[in-house]
């Protein structure tokens, strides 16, 4: 009993523990890719923790709006990502959320943050906020077809279930699935201001998205800010992992040891799924701001496509 | 007699109306005609939960209206769930009114039909035979037209209220052809003749078609929407507010009654027909939606959006039914209804919000407001808390009933019919990009009227908006994050409808462990907690909090904004609202609306100022209206040279009838 | 004495005796004051056949519930209108545009035409109804003309022309069912007693019945207002005096309208003759049409309504066109109900143009903002007149629509565009001259809403409760159109 | 009934749509004033002929009213009426005579083809008294639709009443015969004053010249 609270404490801490360290990888790989030696991987431990010690600088016009958000934000995408299970699948919070909830948690996030984007009432915020939304208009509704062909192989959209029952043998390799799996990707690097949708290092006026909604954060509530930035990428990753690659992830009623297993096979993961991303961002420019939407449309024909042959081969 | 005391409401609001004809220009008309407004929506508001708890159905039959069959009124669940949702908005915009109802210029023109709407839209969902419903129907629309051309200074405003009106009327002309078809060549008006005549595929094609464009023309579904954006910002906001979050579900129990409870079994073509319609009402809507920089017109376009979203409910659950999927119906009924619940709150609040601020500032152009967060922060709280209701956000109730809806879209694999699987995911996809859409569009509405800094000196003239004004939004504010933390509560209560409905229901959701989750499918192991979602947040919020508190420099300092350098940018260049929707313009409206940008550079050394032009072209009225509206001019015109005539010309039309009618019977075999 | 004392008598004779002494009287207040008088006794008289029906004075004279509905509201409309008028026509002596002998002349024509009208339903013979209503109308067409304007004496001229045609066409038609009816019942006054008609109309030659009916149609038609016979009523409407528009659009046409129906019980009988039902739909549906666009394109207040009174008749006609016992009940409802609504507006119009000196709709507007009673009463009367509840208009467009649907679904949709075409013109209209900012005279108005509110009352009435008296009665007259 | 008396009313009907179509025919006014007071003595004639042969005294009085009144003063009036006018003689034709011609063929061929389908249950004299007298009232009505001319309009009018009243004296023992046609000649007497005393020259339409540019009703 101890031991199902331990772990169950345990999951939302190591996602949030684990946030910057993903992060870290993605840029130390970058880095060494570009033949250059990189900052250390725990570098953005460093940044939070030097940005935790300034004073938050807030702009004559800013609202309590202003500096809540910081803290729902992170909340919210921390919720969501203790939803997702990474190395066990009995995260306690299972039956109180579906991958859609999930899905409404970030938008939630979302939603504040570009409401403190408008905020302080400055042109580059207004910027960051209308084309995040517009992305968001474009992703929703495609991480939703992913989500409903993943429902029609697996007929729930628990993630659990679904991830116990792509490990089960009774299922092969489904078309399905692999288009999703590539939709997933897509929706993945969008929602997390990866290249070629947005360049999370870049504070070039024009091709700003999601830092342009958060350029008036400083101290405390830019570190939670960060620190919600890495936790989502570390959800999508650790959500594709569990959704496609679920082997490895300790069942119900596992004991410790194999738990243990299971989380070094979870770091593993992460540490893969962070080098592939970087290897993705490299083989890729990024794109212009309107033709985010293509590329993101591409997810939702993929997603389309997944539920439709899903349904052609059930019929069958 | 449960039925009784509803009604005896319905003539006490009848009598406050009369009374306030003569009372309206008194000083204290204001409270005391909103207020019995609103306590007799209570009590009719008690009556409804009482029946809908208690379950059977109380009939009464009135001597009154057609004599040979009376007036046949009820309640069943079906009803009962609708009398609160009318009386909930009607006591909420009575409590409202209370306060802002004293800016008002010209009570006289609003009191009198108040009380009178709220009667007539009792009436309505009472009602329980074709003459007594179409009465009250149109006596609904009648009311509420007086209201909306109650500012009647403005040429917009009796534009608005032609285009209502005859909106109106083609919908009850619509209805009154479909119960035409169910009363028979004898005029068997009660509903419970209806109900139990013999079903006839031909004839509830025709009716359910009527019924669709009648009630779908009030509930505003594409393209008999036109009317809505001009009439619903043009009334005053506690009108508003009872027009687009009441009304239209007045409209949507029109059709389920008619569709779901008289016609008898559907073709599962025509629930694919719904469902179509409701996909394209509901992503159209909030497109319009997006494009407005009118407060109340941008509320009024969503409120077509959610319509669409019921309907899609409400089609998906005509299909399932239709193959005899009783519990996925069930399911999306009580989707369908919760969600009908659910907007009638959050419309009814963001109306008054945006109500308020009318009153405060004098504006309802977006444009020209900005920074009210901290002129009027209460009103700004619960506007937020309505956005982030409407846009489907967890924990609150409006993504609970998408996700209810969702989950019914997921159970289209069992459709038999190839048309039906493949519409449902697309219209699913339709209903994530419309919900995706909406959180745009209310990041817009409410970063753009209370972020950011003022773009009018009104703005800062403005004040906090009264007691009761925010009493009555607190209020729905609060019913929003109720019916998002225990949807369980309520889908139960939807139960009794869903069994009325469509023989099933889901299963009944443990509602004594607030913590247990929604399960509406016993099958499939999707469940949603909205008690532990919140819980979560809350617990998270607070432990990020208390770590930051704990670990972190507490010091923040006021500066000027950074704004990646340019200091002292005038409000002016903050994002407006065309500014915001632009990117979502260029990506969707360009098909939608031929939207088109131009600008206009003056040549160099042209000290000119440069224009920047947005185009758009709404299908409705390029398609629809206007060649109607051509057509009955260029038919008037022509046939206007009939006035112009000399007597022998007249005298000719009466000579070649005459020639024509003998050659008839000349010819006649 | 006792013939006085017979209701049936006094319906006929105090319009006549009252017209006699009007012609006598010089003075207009007590003229006024006579005429009102007249009128109540009439009505008084036409109540108590309600509840008393004595063997008719003679027989050439018939009472059956039939022409008793038409008889009761044609005596109060007369009453209200008499009322109206006495205000109103002293106001038109006052600005001078009538002189103290126009207007002996004219409440003597008032009360001619309410016993000429009274006659027509009265009687039970075919050529004395003829009779009846042609005096009626040479009544009508020099009472439009009473202002001796130009337009007035041209729309005189026009209705007495069209008039004239239409009375010819009737005429033949009589001529046609006498000489149908004689070698089946024998000469004389039986062969043009509705009811001997009625009891014999299986033997009658159907052809020359069916070109008798035709003739019938168009000639009673012409008076009805049914397109395209129609030319005369706007005219008239118009350039007459307001008691007189009231009148026409309230009662004439009914008179017209009661006289097709009686032909038409004639021709119901005999199972051989072409169904006059279709005829009547098809005039009765383009007159809804036709009317319902022409509202569009009207700048005169008065003759904008009076095409509104074409629309009706039109869906009078269709009503009874359609036949059985909803429909004929919703034509005799709507029918009672239009005389009441569309004089009442004629009233509140009458008001209205003589406030603001015009009866250009251009020139009249907020009417709601400078005088709130009249304004609100115009808007509940236009309201009614659009079929909107709670006024009995409702009910009767409700009945009709609903039963036409069941019978003939297209005709139906084709009523329907029409009904939604005019009522767009009404609050099209209604909006420019209840609504906006006022203009013209702007000064309070000393008026008796009482007529008004009077009708607008009793249309409420009907729209929520029918006493149950009524509607039995209805139901038998339905009975009896077949 | 005799086939004599049959025949001399066949005769006399059948000269009065014959007369009728001479009305149609004749394009001077004069001329065509002088047609109508023909067709209106052939009338009394056949009145007269009607009274004797059913036995009917009071027809006299409507033939009197047919001699005295329209063969004779109105014509004389008429002729007055041309004169302190000052109209046009020649009557203007909206479609020309010929086409007019046949299309009252076709109107006197459309109320045969009616009448003749009646089979039963009405005596032969009644029926074809009835279809000439529908003829003549056709013809009357082309006459009125096809004249510009105000006074060959009230002419055409008139022959419509000639038909009635053929028709009415046709139709045995009808009551009120005499009643009707006094009114009618009112309602005919009050045309003719109308004409006078609004000094319509040439059209129907139009109560004075001033006010012929006037729009009709409409006054903007």
């Amino acid at each position: 009993m101890t031991a199902t609270l331990a772990l169950q404490v345990i999951q939302p801490i190591l996602v949030l523990l684990l946030a910057p360290l993903l992060t870290g990888v993605v840029r130390k790989t970058k880095a060494r890719l570009q033949r250059r030696r990189g900052p250390s991987i725990v570098q953005p431990y460093r940044d939070i923790i030097r940005l935790l010690r300034k004073e938050s600088v807030l702009a004559h016009n800013a609202s309590w709006l202003f500096s809540a958000t910081p803290y729902f934000v992170l909340a919210a995408t921390w919720v969501a990502a203790t939803l997702v299970p990474t190395f066990r699948f009995d995260t306690g919070l299972g039956p109180a959320a579906d991958l859609i909830v999930i899905v409404g948690l970030l938008a939630s996030a979302r939603f504040a943050l570009a409401l403190a984007g408008l905020d302080v009432g400055t042109s580059f915020g207004g910027i960051g906020a209308s084309r995040e939304m517009m992305i968001a208009t474009v992703a929703e509704p495609a991480m939703l077809m992913l989500i409903f062909s993943l429902a029609l192989v697996a007929g729930t959209t628990r993630l659990s279930d679904i991830a116990i029952f792509v490990q089960s043998p009774i299922l092969g390799l489904r078309i399905s699935l692999m288009l999703a799996f590539v939709g997933f990707v897509i929706i993945a690097v969008a929602e997390n201001g990866r290249i070629p949708v947005d360049n999370p290092s870049t504070h070039l006026e024009l091709t700003m998205v999601h830092e342009a909604m958060v350029l008036e954060y400083s101290g405390r509530h830019l570190a939670l800010i960060e620190l919600a930035h890495s936790t989502k990428l570390l959800l999508y990753v650790s959500l594709i992992s569990v959704v496609f690659f679920p082997w490895g992830v300790a069942p119900v009623g596992s004991d410790m040891a194999r738990h243990g297993v299971a989380i070094l096979l979870y770091i593993a993961k992460l540490f893969v799924g962070a080098n592939l991303l970087a290897l993705f961002e490299l083989t890729i420019a990024k794109m212009r701001v309107f033709r985010v939407p293509q590329f993101i449309g591409v997810a939702l024909m993929l997603g389309l496509l997944a539920a439709l042959l899903r349904l052609v081969s059930r019929s069958l | 007699m449960l039925v009784g005391n509803v009604l005896l409401c319905v003539a006490a609001l009848i009598g406050v109306s009369c009374f306030a004809v003569w009372a309206c220009r008194r000083p204290w008309a204001n409270s005391a005609i909103y207020g019995a407004s609103a306590v007799f929506c209570a009590v009719a508001l008690a009556g409804a939960i009482a029946a809908l708890v208690g379950g059977a159905a109380s009939t009464l039959t009135l001597p009154l209206g057609l004599p040979w069959i009376g007036m046949h009124f009820r309640i069943d669940a079906l009803a009962a769930v609708f009398l609160c949702v009318v009386n909930l908005g009607g006591a909420a915009a009575g409590v409202f009114a209370l306060g802002y109802g004293r800016h008002e210029h010209a009570p006289q023109r609003v009191l009198p039909f108040f009380p009178a709407f709220l009667a007539a839209m009792n009436l309505v969902v009472v009602a329980d035979d074709a003459f007594a419903f179409l009465l009250s129907w149109e006596f609904m629309s009648l009311t509420s037209w007086a209201l909306v051309v109650s500012h009647d200074r403005s040429a917009e405003t009796l534009r608005a209220g032609l285009i209502y009106i005859v909106m109106a009327s083609f919908g009850t002309l619509s209805l009154l052809l479909a119960f035409g078809i169910l009363a028979g060549p004898d005029g068997h008006y009660a509903f419970s003749w209806m109900r139990a005549r013999g079903p006839n595929p031909n004839e509830t094609m025709i009716a359910m078609f009527l019924v669709l464009f009648g009630a779908g023309s009030k509930a505003g579904i594409f393209p008999l929407h036109a009317w809505l954006p001009l009439a619903h910002p043009a009334a005053p906001s506690q009108v508003s507010a009872l027009m687009s979050g009441v009304m239209t579900k007045v409209a949507v129990y029109a059709f389920v009654r008619i569709v779901f409870d008289l016609l008898g079994p559907i073709d599962w073509r025509l629930g694919m027909v719904v469902i179509g319609v409701g996909a394209v009402t509901a992503l159209l809507g909030v497109l319009y939606a997006l494009m407005q920089h009118d407060l109340k017109r941008l509320l009024a376009y969503h409120t077509v959006e959610n319509i669409g979203i019921i309907f899609v409910g409400l089609g998906l659950a005509l299909a399932f039914r239709a193959n005899g999927l009783t519990a996925a119906a069930a399911l999306a009924v009580t989707a369908a209804l919760f969600h009908v619940f659910n907007h009638s709150l959050f419309k009814s609040l963001l109306f008054f919000g945006a109500g308020a601020v009318q009153a405060a500032t004098g504006e309802r152009d977006m444009d020209r407001l900005g920074g009210l967060m901290h002129t009027m922060p209460r009103t700004a709280v619960t506007f937020l808390i309505g956005a982030a209701a409407i846009s489907a956000l967890p924990p609150l109730n409006g993504f609970a009933s998408e996700w209810l809806t969702f989950q019914a879209a997921f159970l289209s694999p069992s459709f038999p019919q190839w048309g039906l699987r493949l519409l449902t995911p697309a219209s699913a996809a339709i209903l994530a990009l419309s919900a995706a859409l909406a959180a745009a569009c209310f990041v817009k509405a409410f970063g753009v009227t209370f972020l950011g800094r003022a773009r009018s000196e009104a703005v800062n003239l403005a004040r906090e908006t009264d007691k009761a004004s925010q009493f009555a939004m607190f209020a729905l504010a609060g019913a929003c994050g109720v019916a998002g933390v225990f949807p369980g509560f309520f889908t139960n209560l939807l139960g009794p409808v869903a069994q009325f409905l469509t023989a099933a229901r889901i299963p009944a959701q443990a509602i004594a462990a607030p913590w247990s989750p929604l399960l509406p499918v016993a099958a499939s192991h999707n469940s949603y907690s909205g008690f532990v979602i919140a819980g979560c947040l809350i617990v998270a919020t607070a432990v990020v909090a208390f770590a930051i508190r704990l670990v972190a420099n507490g010091a923040s300092r006021r500066g000027a904004a950074w704004d990646c350098g340019y200091p002292d940018a005038s409000a002016m260049t903050q994002y407006t609202a065309g500014s915001f929707a632009q990117p979502i313009r260029r990506v969707f409206a360009t098909i939608a609306f031929r939207a088109r940008e131009m600008v206009f550079m003056p040549a160099p050394g042209d000290t000119a100022p440069a224009e920047f032009k947005a185009t758009l072209h709404d299908p409705a009225w390029d398609l629809l209206y206007t060649p109607v509206g051509k057509a009955v001019g260029f038919l008037a015109d022509s046939l206007n040279r009939f006035q112009f005539l000399t007597i022998r010309r007249y005298l000719n039309l009466v000579f070649l009838t005459l020639v024509f009618l003998l050659t008839v019977l000349a010819l006649w075999p | 004495m006792s013939a006085i004392l017979n209701p049936v008598a006094a319906v006929l004779i105090v319009p006549l005796a009252a017209a006699f002494v009007l012609v006598l009287i010089p003075g207009y207040r007590v003229a006024a004051w006579i005429n009102v008088a007249a009128a109540f006794l009439t009505f008084a008289a036409a109540l108590a056949l309600l509840v008393w029906r004595p063997a008719a004075p003679s027989r050439l004279l018939l009472v059956d519930d039939l022409n008793i509905v038409f008889i009761v509201l044609n005596t109060l409309v007369g009453f209200t209108t008499s009322v109206f008028s006495s205000g109103y026509i002293a106001h038109e002596l006052e600005i001078g545009n009538l002189k103290p002998a126009h207007l002996r002349f004219y409440h003597a024509m008032y009360q001619i035409l309410m016993g000429a009208m009274n006659l027509a339903l009265l009687t039970s013979i075919t050529g004395l109804m003829w009779v009846a209503i042609e005096l009626a109308t040479l009544t009508t067409i020099l009472m439009v003309g009473i202002y001796r304007t130009h337009e007035a004496l041209e729309a005189a001229w026009k209705y007495f022309i069209l008039g004239s045609v239409g009375i010819a066409l009737a005429l033949f038609g009589t001529i046609l069912v006498y000489s149908v009816a004689q070698p089946v019942v024998g000469n004389g006054l039986p062969a043009m007693t509705w009811s001997t008609l009625a009891a014999h109309a299986a033997r009658f030659d159907p052809t020359i019945l069916n070109i008798a009916f035709v003739f019938l149609l168009l000639g009673y038609g012409t008076k009805a207002g049914l397109v395209p016979l129609h030319a005369w009523l706007p005219d008239a409407h118009a350039e007459g005096p307001t008691p007189i528009s009231a009148v026409l659009s309230g009662l004439l046409l009914n008179v017209a309208i009661y006289a097709i129906l009686r032909f038409k019980i004639v021709l119901a009988h005999n199972p051989a003759t072409i169904a006059p039902g279709p005829l009547m739909m098809a005039l009765g549906l383009l007159s809804v049409v036709f009317a319902a666009l022409m509202l569009y394109r009207r700048r005169d207040i008065k003759r904008f309504f009076a095409y509104s009174s074409i629309e009706h008749m039109g869906i009078v006609a269709f009503a009874f066109g359609l036949g059985g016992p909803l429909a004929n009940f919703a034509g005799l409802l709507h029918m009672a109900m239009h005389s009441l609504t569309k004089s009442g507006i004629f009233f509140a119009v009458g008001h209205i143009t003589r406030i603001k000196n015009t009866q250009k709709i251009g020139a009249i507007t907020g009417l709601t903002t400078s005088h709130p009673v009249l304004g609100w009463i115009f808007v509940a009367s236009v309201v009614a007149i659009a079929g909107l509840p709670p006024f009995g208009v409702f009910t009767s467009e409700f009945l009709v629509v609903s039963s036409a649907f069941a019978h003939r679904p297209l005709l139906a949709v084709l009523l329907v565009v029409g009904l939604l075409v005019s009522l767009g013109a009404l609050f099209l209209r209604l909006n420019s001259i209840a609504f906006g900012e006022p203009s013209g005279d702007t000064s309070p108005d000393r008026m008796s809403a009482l007529p008004m509110v009077f009708h607008l009352g009793l249309v409420l009435m009907i729209g929520i409760f029918i006493p149950g008296p009524i509607v039995s009665w209805f139901q038998h007259v339905a009975g009896l159109l077949g | 009934m005799s086939t004599f008396a049959f025949d001399v009313s066949h005769f006399l009907a059948g000269s009065l749509v014959l007369l009728s179509f001479f009305l149609l025919y004749q394009d001077r006014l004069p001329p065509l004033i002088n047609i109508f007071a023909a067709q209106s003595l052939v009338l009394a004639v056949s009145i007269a002929w009607q009274a004797q042969t059913q036995n009917a005294p009071h027809l006299l009085v409507t033939a009197g009213i047919a001699l005295c009144f329209k063969s004779i003063v109105i014509p004389f009036v008429l002729y007055r009426l041309i004169r302190d006018l000052r109209i046009h003689r020649t009557v203007e034709t909206v479609v020309g005579i010929g086409p007019t011609m046949i299309a009252g063929m076709a109107l006197v061929g459309l109320s045969m083809a009616l009448m003749m389908r009646a089979t039963s249950g009405i005596a032969d004299l009644a029926r074809e008294d009835l279809a000439f007298s529908l003829s003549v009232i056709l013809l009357g009505l082309l006459m009125m639709v096809t004249r510009r001319n105000a006074v060959s309009q009230v002419i055409g009018f008139m022959s419509i009443e000639n038909g009635l009243v053929l028709a009415a004296t046709g139709a045995k023992g009808m009551p009120f015969v005499v009643e009707m046609s006094v009114a009618f000649s009112v309602l005919i007497a009050l045309i003719v004053i109308g004409i006078f005393l609004f000094r319509i020259r040439e059209r129907f339409d139009t109560v004075d010249v001033a006010i012929l540019d006037r729009f009709r009703g409409e006054r903007p």
